[in-house]
């Protein structure tokens, strides 16, 4: 093995260590009150890393641990941008609080390197390795606010719960390892060609078990609503994106590289988790009150479609990648526009507390608004494209049965998109709100206008990379 | 010879967008207690924008080669993969185009003194969904039609929602819902189409041949959404509610062009892309239509409220634009087309008539008036003038839809005809109740005495409505001469299809 | 071969048995020991598959190290557990049941793995002088495995953040000794010469 | 009578079981809920060394010599959540992390 | 000439829209001025284009006007057509139109909106001119539409009464329904014969090519023609108020008096004849049809006239009366003798116009009293009237002298429909029709010279009458006079009862003009015309515009019937009728009223018009609501919208509200779906695939 050429493959990665040990060493020194500096530092680094991820080479390292191509990069780059979206939103976020920690960009950083890892994983260890990295940085984050008793709650819940489905995993690992003789996704294909058996798909189960708890999948998706609701929200922002992204993407690995032969097994075990999810994160929906629980049952259904672009198989990684880059942006301009909004300084959290939004400051509702129709699907803007790609690698590997249902809970889920437009414009407003914070608000804007009219540009450009990814995937 | 403008359908798309966006940033750039000057501001720019819309597709239009059954004025540009931005404009779509900036700056005046709250966002709301609209038929892309097609029910939402009466909410949900849930389903026929002829582009779609087998399924998800959008019974009961709710230029809007994306939507895909499935579901398509006409039918003629009344009527007219449609014949599909426009201006009148009324006494309450005539008698010759029309009474364009799509339908089986021409009866019926009970009798009313006869603003709002009806119904080859050439080639196709 | 079976068993027993015990217990003090009990019994377990250096390792790490901390945080946080035992009996059937089907499917499969699988038929491997387990491990664990290795570096230093981060207090009437600031602390910082009048004292 | 991979795969199997049985029948207290998972850890890692030994691969043993040092990372992160929680609340009680439903 | 045509034609409603228009900015005599005026020239011009068709030897032409529709095979343009039908129409029309134009300058002085009251009148000129002048079936339809609508706007006058106002919308929605029928055979025409240009149509052999071959409508295997001439003939029964259909007339009564002269007695109600004899290429090859037609005519005309003896309102009576006359006109159609309906249609509608219009002069004198019971030895104050009426009722009764050429207008055609209807005999609807006719013709003599009698002779009945004639003339109900003053107001007619004495008064010379003019009309019509209708010029005078099919012999036989009794049947029927109603309403005139006064079953059911409305009231109109409650009210609001949005969103509601309930917030039941979730998927993927 050349470690030169390995070094050189894992630039990016390198990066985001060094730099994390780095950045800690001098934020240990400059303490708390050197959080902006650190927030900068750790930004540079992503931005880095991201640079260095889209001009990376190609490549297999680490004796197959490691693998670089097309797909890890498109992830890499777009989880290096949110999380560099992310360290600016927790920047303000606990600046206002007036409880700024040094660690939060650093444990940010170190999440991104696990997420990392998790795409470019090439055996089952680099799997574990990577997942567990950037699952304690998340379990850390989420229960950031240690004097909250509901961050405290979640972090406590998506620990627990984390930690059992680390253990289903591990267990599936240790059964496909047994199984095949190897971890490596190469070899497990190898072996399953040689002598399928139930004995793998029955690993296989475990393992997408706890590949599903991390993309909040139902029926392993219940801490979703909890974690939501009682973490941070800039952690929920990223959370509810980055991580997703890195372990749908694993999992579309696992499935194509290690089980591309036991497809159909697969397949039907997924279009189960699917649908699950899309129905009962529209459904669930239905019923909150808190805007972010709310955005946690969306993010079900979404992972709902997501994994139905995985089971499509095929061209349905390219969709898999377009749909999560669009979904995040909304999520992110979603939980940026939650923290936008404050009344008598204290933050909006209830639905219902957006009533007369539209009275009371017009360009956020305007990019809410936007926002909202983005993850309902309303064309133009992004959400439908996410839709369009999801649904359209659905159709294209014969699962329209599955496409039109989801397409028909997409319109369940309209009804509580429709509730806060319809809070924010039909109904009066009950008292005025503060003024929003500046990061905040243009974020918002700004990922309402990547929805539209940023789509057109970016389905221009990101289209053709999204279809280059996807051919040499999972071979 | 007028000249050419350059990309002209982009032009008549976006330039209400474009005057929308006028608005915004005058409305960001100006102080804040200038409220009453943004408002006033917004308004003028709203109507300029729309005239000068008008005055484009009237360019349009008469720069239109109506010989031809193609598309014209083509623009494309590809996009990503099998989408590309691709407009043009046949003999149908163009009419269309017509009318809708045609109707927007009726809309823009009616609501001139009658909407008092939030006027720049009532303004931009218009000017989106005239963009949107007029997309819808200019797009000859798959997915560039479904982006506009499904684009306009947010304004629409928002106009139902928040200028709407007491129930707006429940009104501006169902409309919602009901509508995206027939969309999402053609989304998924749209999807499967791209992926079989791996292009997205109209034109060549229509050319297609679709497997026998999944014509069915793709022709019964179109189905669903454009059925819910004209409405078809069924699947009309959001119409009456979102008509009630809705304010009167948003009424107009509904009734006068958003139903007719249905009918647009069947003419454009339904019959071309899946012959073979329209053929085959044709009776049932029937069979909903003349439901439709008689049904709704009796239940506008039990209604108490003016605007529920005119609502199910149009739910009535629209089963002749079905029934003419899968008639499969030249009659049938042009006298759909003919009843659609016609509808357009008609329905759109009957909704400003009603408008009048309700801008001064604040109810629709059929019983709450009697006896207008004596007291306003101008708007007693428009009221009835467009009564008339409704009723389908020859001489206005009422008629000429009604005949030939029954024609058109007879062909295809006489009882189709024959429940239809009964539904004339009643229609008839409900629409002189109407004016009998509004009009008619001597004023008890002692309110009713209070407010003029129409203004002058609102004459002139009628005027063109007047025009268009009796012209239409007089010299419909206006629009048969736009028609038929496209009109030929879908039959001509449709028939070759499945050997008919 | 039969004193390896024995002996297997008397750990298999004995491990599954102490697990028992952690879950079933009352008090957590004692179920971090029977957690113990079972640690050492399946490093014993380890051993007979010839894995000695791992079952060195899951005695150093988790009972030297995890085991410590659960009984440390459970001394630590002054709960009335007896209260907290209440409802055990509840929820004994279904999940019960629960467990059952899962542990039947699970031999079902380990069953189908073990005589299906790629290890089908094999011995444990044997390990001799020259060709210790320790050494194999160290063997590929700086080589093949550097990657992993370092990663899992991370992992550790993310614990040690996060253990910090969220338990660490600077408590203000804490009096910490500060010796860079004794060290860099300079005369004129704390000493300064006043002339003082007579008479008049010192003024503020 | 012979000593076959079987035979502890089985006995992680057990372990397994009982670490979940251990977990909703555990059901009002966090740190047995957390021994239950060092359980399902244990299991796990018998089956990689098992495993490992038997295909003659010692990947199996590297990979549990990992889920140790994860699992001790895990164990310090699960317990500092813990005592953050406890501070905030005063109780380990699972009845009461219920501050957020529905 | 095809200019001339198309001023006559257009004429009318140049001025409707002017006076409708811009009628209250020029005010009222203006807009009276120039509708009036245009009307006479479209007189002059129409008498001018039949003088020119019928004596200056004009061949027929059409003048194409603009293009209407035009869609692959259906064509049709907006045009004029000149033939011996529509001349003889145009002359009818326009000169009825104008008179009574004239004389509503009387009628109306004081009516306040009488510039819309002229608008609508030419207005429906226009309508009818369009239908006459109709080369296809689409203008046929525009027209017949059209006189509708006028129809509808002219009962409807006095929109502030409820009951005109009701019958305006009956009179329009029960032509509606032959319309119904009337578009159904134009649908079936244009599928059988793919044209509906009457000239192509008419091409010899078009239509006897679909002789004997079958046309399937609604499921059932019919004869194409007969189809076709039957439905048809649907729109000629809604039109011409024949049998089943024929309610809406007597309620148009309603509108102002010149109205009925002109729409609902000379020229609207006509328009079915006139259809059918258009179409008699058509009717030739459909005996089964024509048959219909016959026997649906000969009831129209016994059963109105037998409702006609036992009514009370002027106007109802001379309403029943004209539907009885087109009965006549039907069978005559019926049998063949177009040319003979045609003629009659002809007479009728001078002395129709002649009667009503003389009722009219009546009411007026009378100050809006219609109730002949309430009238009485008025000859004496309305000599004129008197005069006119009576040469009116001697014509509409058909007196003349047998085997001469002397007679009034009544006993040329009218005769002739019974000689043609008796040349029919040896078919049974030709027998029927000849009884009924000959029947009809002595209750006509008798309820005509009852009117007569009851209006102009005997007791004064109107000395004590007044002080409530407004509630009991008008039907208006109670509602339309809580509004005193503004009923009084737009009633002009009010006004001047109150200011004049209260006698009755003799019309001004506007009103006693026309009917001057109509009666000598009425007086010689026959005499002048009938050769060229039905006498020896009929062939030429007619051309192409009726055809006769080669097995229709009804012309020929009826000009050589040898039975004398059938020539002088009609003429003793007519004096027993006039002597039954001397006899009974001047000579004896208690008896009656004690008849009237026993309310004896068959008095009451043709007081009742044969309990018609009531029947339809009670099936159509309430089926009608009861239907659209249904469908409203359980059908879209509990099944449609219950089971459909409101269902979905309550169930979707409810699904949730279980499905968050899982959600309880407790770790321990996540781990427990988790696991539950693992199993799930495992026990489906051991047992469950296939393995």
């Amino acid at each position: 093995m050349d470690l030169n050429f390995a070094l050189h493959l894992s630039t990016p990665e390198l990066i985001l260590g060094i730099g994390a040990i780095v950045i800690l060493v001098f934020g240990a020194f400059r303490g708390d009150k050197g959080m902006t500096s650190v927030s900068a530092l750790s930004g540079l680094c992503l931005l880095a890393a991201a640079f260095a991820a889209a001009t990376s080479d190609y490549g297999v390292a680490y004796n197959g641990s490691f693998v670089i191509d097309r797909v890890g990069l498109f992830v890499k780059v777009t989880i290096y941008v949110a999380a560099l979206f992310i360290i600016v939103l927790g920047q303000g976020y606990f600046d206002r609080l007036n409880s700024r920690r040094f660690e939060f960009p650093i444990l940010i950083l170190l999440a991104t390197l696990g997420m990392s890892m998790m795409v470019s994983a090439g055996d089952l260890i680099a799997l574990y390795i990577g997942l567990e990295l950037q699952s304690l940085a998340m379990y850390v984050l989420a229960a950031f606010r240690r004097d909250d008793a509901k961050s405290s709650e979640a972090g406590l819940k998506y620990f627990v719960l984390g930690a059992l489905a680390s253990g289903l995993l591990l267990y599936g690992a240790s059964l496909v390892y047994g199984f095949a003789g190897s971890m490596n996704f190469h070899d497990i294909a190898a072996a399953t060609v040689k002598n399928p058996n139930t004995g793998l798909i029955f690993g296989l189960v475990f393992l997408i078990s706890g590949l599903a708890f991390k993309v909040s999948a139902a029926p392993f998706h219940m801490w979703t609503p909890d974690v939501y609701e009682g973490a941070p929200t800039p952690v929920v922002a990223f959370a509810a994106g980055a991580p997703k992204f890195a372990a749908m993407v694993l999992l579309a690995r696992v499935l194509q590289t290690g089980f591309g032969h036991q497809a159909f097994q697969w397949q039907q075990v997924i279009l189960l988790l699917s649908v699950l999810s899309f129905v009962i994160g529209g459904l669930g929906g239905l019923m909150q009150k808190d805007f972010k629980r709310l955005l946690a049952y969306s993010s079900i259904a979404n992972m709902g479609y997501a994994l139905l672009a995985i089971a499509a198989g095929g061209t349905g990684v390219s969709a898999l990648l377009m749909f999560f880059v669009m979904y995040m942006v909304d999520t992110l301009g979603l939980f940026s526009g939650q923290m936008a909004l404050k009344r008598n300084g204290e933050p909006i959290t209830q639905i219902d507390q957006l009533a007369g939004l539209a009275k009371l400051n017009m360009p956020l509702t305007i990019a809410i608004t936007m926002l909202a129709l983005s993850v309902l699907g309303m064309p133009p803007f992004a959400g439908f494209w996410s839709k369009f790609f999801v649904f359209g690698a659905a159709i294209h590997a014969g699962l329209w049965g599955f496409a039109a249902a989801g397409l028909v809970a997409s319109v369940i889920a309209a009804f509580y998109y429709l509730r806060i437009l319809k809070l924010m414009w039909f109904d009066a407003a009950p008292a005025g709100i503060d003024a929003s914070p500046a990061e905040a608000k243009w974020i918002t804007y700004l990922a309402a206008a990547f929805a539209f009219p940023g789509i057109i540009v970016f389905l221009w450009l990101a289209y053709p990379l999204a279809q280059a990814a996807a051919i040499g995937f999972g071979g | 010879m007028l000249p050419a403008i350059p990309n002209i359908l982009s032009v008549v798309t976006f330039l209400p967008l474009f005057g929308a966006l006028v608005i915004l940033v005058m409305r960001a750039m100006a102080r804040k207690d200038d409220s009453d000057v943004i408002a006033g501001n917004a308004k003028w720019v709203a109507l300029w924008t729309t005239l000068l819309t008008l005055l484009v597709s009237v360019v349009l239009v008469l720069q239109f080669d109506h010989a031809k059954p193609g598309y014209q004025f083509e623009e494309r540009f590809e996009w990503f993969g099998p989408i590309s931005y691709h407009m043009g404009v046949d003999g149908i779509s163009i009419l269309f185009v017509l009318l809708t900036a045609f109707l927007m700056p009726l809309c823009i005046a009616a609501s001139w003194d009658s909407i008092k709250t939030r006027i720049t966002e009532y303004m931009i709301a218009f000017l989106l969904l005239e963009t949107l609209v007029i997309g819808v038929f200019t797009s000859l892309d798959l997915f560039l039609f479904y982006i506009f097609f499904e684009g306009g029910l947010v304004p629409m939402f928002l106009i139902i929602g928040i200028w709407g009466g007491k129930n707006r909410t429940y009104a501006a949900y169902k409309f919602f819902l009901y509508t995206l849930l027939g969309s999402v389903l053609m989304l998924a026929a749209m999807l499967y189409m791209v992926n079989v002829a791996g292009t997205a582009d109209i034109p060549t779609l229509s050319k297609f041949a679709f497997a026998r087998e999944v014509q069915p399924w793709l022709w019964f998800a179109f189905f669903a959404s454009f059925a819910v959008k004209m409405p078809m019974w069924p699947v009309h009961t959001w119409l009456p509610d979102a008509h009630v709710e809705a304010p009167t230029a948003g009424s107009v809007m509904l009734a006068g062009i958003l139903l007719k994306l249905g009918g647009y939507g069947f003419i454009r895909f339904n019959l071309p892309m899946f012959p073979y499935a329209s053929h085959m579901f044709a009776p049932l398509v029937m069979g909903l239509s003349v439901v439709a006409v008689v049904y709704t039918s009796l239940v506008a003629f039990r209604q108490t409220d003016i605007k529920k009344l005119i609502a199910y009527s149009s739910v009535a007219h629209m089963g002749f634009v079905t029934m003419g449609i899968f008639a499969g014949n030249a009659l049938g599909i042009q006298g759909a087309v003919y009843q659609m426009i016609s509808h357009g201006v008609i329905s759109g009148a009957l909704f400003l008539c009603v408008g009048v009324v309700y801008d001064r006494w604040h109810t629709r309450e059929i019983a709450f008036y009697g006896g207008l005539t004596k007291l306003l008698p101008h708007y007693a010759f428009v009221f009835l003038l467009f009564t008339m029309a409704n009723v389908g009474l020859p001489g206005t364009s009422g008629f000429i839809g009604e005949i030939t799509t029954m024609t058109g339908a007879y062909q295809w089986g006489t009882w189709v005809a024959f429940v239809a021409a009964s539904g004339v009866i009643f229609s008839a019926v409900y629409a002189l109740n109407l004016y009998k009970r509004v009009m008619f009798g001597v004023v008890t009313n002692d309110e009713l005495k209070k407010y003029p006869d129409l203004s002058v603003r609102e004459i002139a709002i009628f005027a063109p409505l007047i025009a268009g009806t009796l012209l239409l119904g007089i010299y419909p080859a206006f629009v048969f001469d736009f028609t038929t050439a496209s009109i030929d080639a879908v039959v001509a196709g449709y028939r070759a299809a499945f050997g008919g | 071969m039969t004193l390896m079976a024995i002996a297997f068993y008397i750990l298999a027993i004995i491990t599954c048995g102490a697990g028992l015990m952690v879950v079933t217990v009352k008090n957590p003090v004692h179920a971090v020991l029977f957690l113990i009990l079972a640690f050492f019994s399946a490093a014993g377990l380890f051993v007979l598959t010839g894995s000695e250096f791992l079952a060195m390792l899951l005695i150093v790490v988790y009972v030297g190290a995890v085991a410590v901390l659960f009984l440390f945080v459970v001394m630590m946080l002054d709960v009335d557990f007896i209260k907290l035992r209440q409802g055990f009996a509840n929820y004994l059937p279904i999940g019960g049941a629960l467990a059952l089907l899962i542990l039947f499917e699970l031999i079902f499969v380990n069953i189908a793995v073990a005589s299906k699988g790629a290890a089908a038929g094999n011995q444990p491997q044997v390990f001799t002088g020259q060709d210790q387990n320790i050494k194999a491990i160290g063997h590929v664990l700086y080589t093949q495995y550097t990657y992993l290795f370092e990663m899992a570096g991370f992992v550790l230093l993310v614990a040690m953040i996060g253990a910090i981060v969220l338990t660490l207090r600077h408590r203000a009437y804490v009096k910490r000794q500060d010796i860079f600031s004794q060290v860099t602390r300079r005369r004129k910082d704390a000493v300064a010469i006043v002339k003082a009048p007579t008479g008049e004292g010192i003024k503020e | 009578m012979t000593l076959g991979l079987a035979h502890f795969l089985i006995v992680s199997a057990i372990l397994f079981t009982i670490g979940v049985f251990g977990i909703f029948v555990n059901r009002r207290n966090v740190i047995i809920i957390l021994m239950s998972i060092e359980l399902i850890l244990l299991a796990v890692n018998i089956n990689f060394v098992a495993f490992s030994s038997y295909l003659h691969n010692v990947q199996g043993q590297i990979m549990a010599m990992f889920v140790l040092t994860v699992a001790a990372a895990e164990a310090a992160v699960g317990l500092a959540i813990l005592v953050t929680f406890f501070r905030n609340r005063g109780d380990i009680k699972v009845d009461d992390a219920s501050m957020m439903k529905g | 000439m095809s200019s001339v045509v198309t001023v006559a034609v257009l004429a009318p409603i140049v001025g409707a829209a002017i006076a409708g228009l811009f009628g209250r900015r020029i005010g009222n005599i203006p807009s009276q001025a120039v509708t009036t005026g245009l009307l006479f020239l479209s007189c002059a011009l129409s008498w001018f284009t039949f003088i020119q068709h019928t004596w200056g030897g004009m061949a027929d032409f059409t003048v194409q006007l603009l293009p209407f529709i035009n869609i692959g095979d259906f064509h049709s343009a907006w045009s004029v057509r000149i033939d011996g039908l529509s001349a003889t129409m145009l002359i009818v029309v326009t000169s009825v139109s104008s008179l009574v134009h004239l004389y509503s300058w009387g009628y109306m002085a004081e009516d306040d909106s009488r510039p819309r009251f002229f608008a609508y009148l030419s207005l429906f000129t226009f309508a009818m001119l369009m239908l006459v002048t109709a080369a296809d079936f689409m203008q046929l339809f525009f027209g017949w539409e059209g006189v509708g609508l006028a129809s509808y706007l002219l009962i409807g006058f006095w929109y502030y009464k409820d009951s005109a106002s009701s019958a305006a919308i009956k009179a329009f929605v029960v032509n509606r329904v032959g319309d119904f029928g009337f578009a159904l055979g134009i649908m079936t025409v244009f599928w059988q014969f793919h044209t509906i240009n009457f000239h192509e149509l008419f091409q010899p052999g078009v239509i006897a090519a679909w002789q004997g071959k079958g046309w399937e409508f609604l499921g059932q295997n019919f004869s194409a023609l007969d189809i076709a001439a039957f439905l048809l003939f649907i729109g000629a029964m809604g039109k011409s108020a024949q049998f089943f259909l024929h309610t809406w007339l007597p309620d148009a009564m309603e509108g102002p008096t010149p109205v009925s002269a002109l729409i609902h007695a000379a020229t609207m109600v006509t328009a079915g004849v006139y259809m059918v004899c258009l179409l008699s290429p058509l009717f030739e090859y459909a005996p089964v049809a024509k048959e219909i037609v016959a026997y649906i005519g000969a009831i129209t005309a016994i059963f109105a006239a037998s409702i006609g003896f036992t009514q009370n309102d002027i106007k109802r009576v001379i309403a029943y009366s004209t539907c009885s006359q087109l009965g006549y006109m039907f069978f005559a159609a019926g049998v063949g003798a177009y040319p003979m309906a045609m003629f009659h249609l002809f007479t009728h509608a001078f002395f129709k116009a002649l009667l009503f219009l003389g009722a009219g002069s009546v009411i007026h004198g009378m100050h809006h009293e219609q109730d002949m019971r309430k009238m009485g030895g008025l000859w004496k104050y309305m000599k004129v009237t008197y005069a006119v009426m009576t040469i009116g009722t001697i014509a509409i009764t058909g007196l003349g002298i047998p085997f001469t050429k002397f007679g009034f207008a009544g006993f040329f055609s009218k005769d002739a429909i019974l000689e043609a209807a008796w040349a029919a005999h040896g078919t049974p609807h030709g027998m029927f029709a000849f009884v009924m006719g000959i029947s009809a013709a002595l209750l006509t003599s008798f309820y005509s010279w009852r009117l007569i009698a009851m209006t102009f002779h005997g007791k004064k009945h109107w000395d004590h009458s007044h002080d409530d004639h407004a509630h009991d003339a008008h039907g208006h109900d109670a509602h339309a006079h809580d509004d005193h003053a503004h009923a009084h107001d737009a009633h002009g007619h009010d006004d001047h009862g109150h200011g004049h004495d209260h006698k009755p008064h003799e019309s001004p010379w506007v009103m006693l003009t026309p009917l001057v003019v109509l009666a000598f009309g009425a007086v010689f019509a026959g005499f002048i015309f009938a050769p060229y209708f039905i006498g020896e010029h009929h062939e030429t005078f007619w051309g192409h515009a009726i055809f006769l099919a080669p097995h229709n012999e009804v012309m020929e036989k009826a000009e050589h019937i040898t039975e004398l009794w059938v020539h002088l049947a009609p003429l003793a029927v007519t004096l027993l009728g006039m002597a039954l109603a001397w006899y009974f309403y001047v000579a004896n005139p208690k008896l009656p009223k004690a008849m009237a006064a026993k309310k004896g079953p068959i008095y009451t059911f043709l007081y009742n018009k044969w309990f018609f409305d009531e029947i339809y009231q009670a099936t159509f109109v309430k089926l009608t609501k009861f239907l659209g409650d249904v469908f409203w009210k359980i059908g879209d609001i509990r099944i449609i919208d219950g089971l459909g949005p409101n269902g979905a969103a309550w169930t979707a509601l409810a699904s949730a509200k279980r499905l968050v309930k899982t959600q309880t917030g407790y770790v321990y039941h996540y781990a427990f779906f988790m696991f539950l979730g693992v199993a799930g998927l495992l026990t489906w993927v051991v047992f469950g695939m296939g393995h």
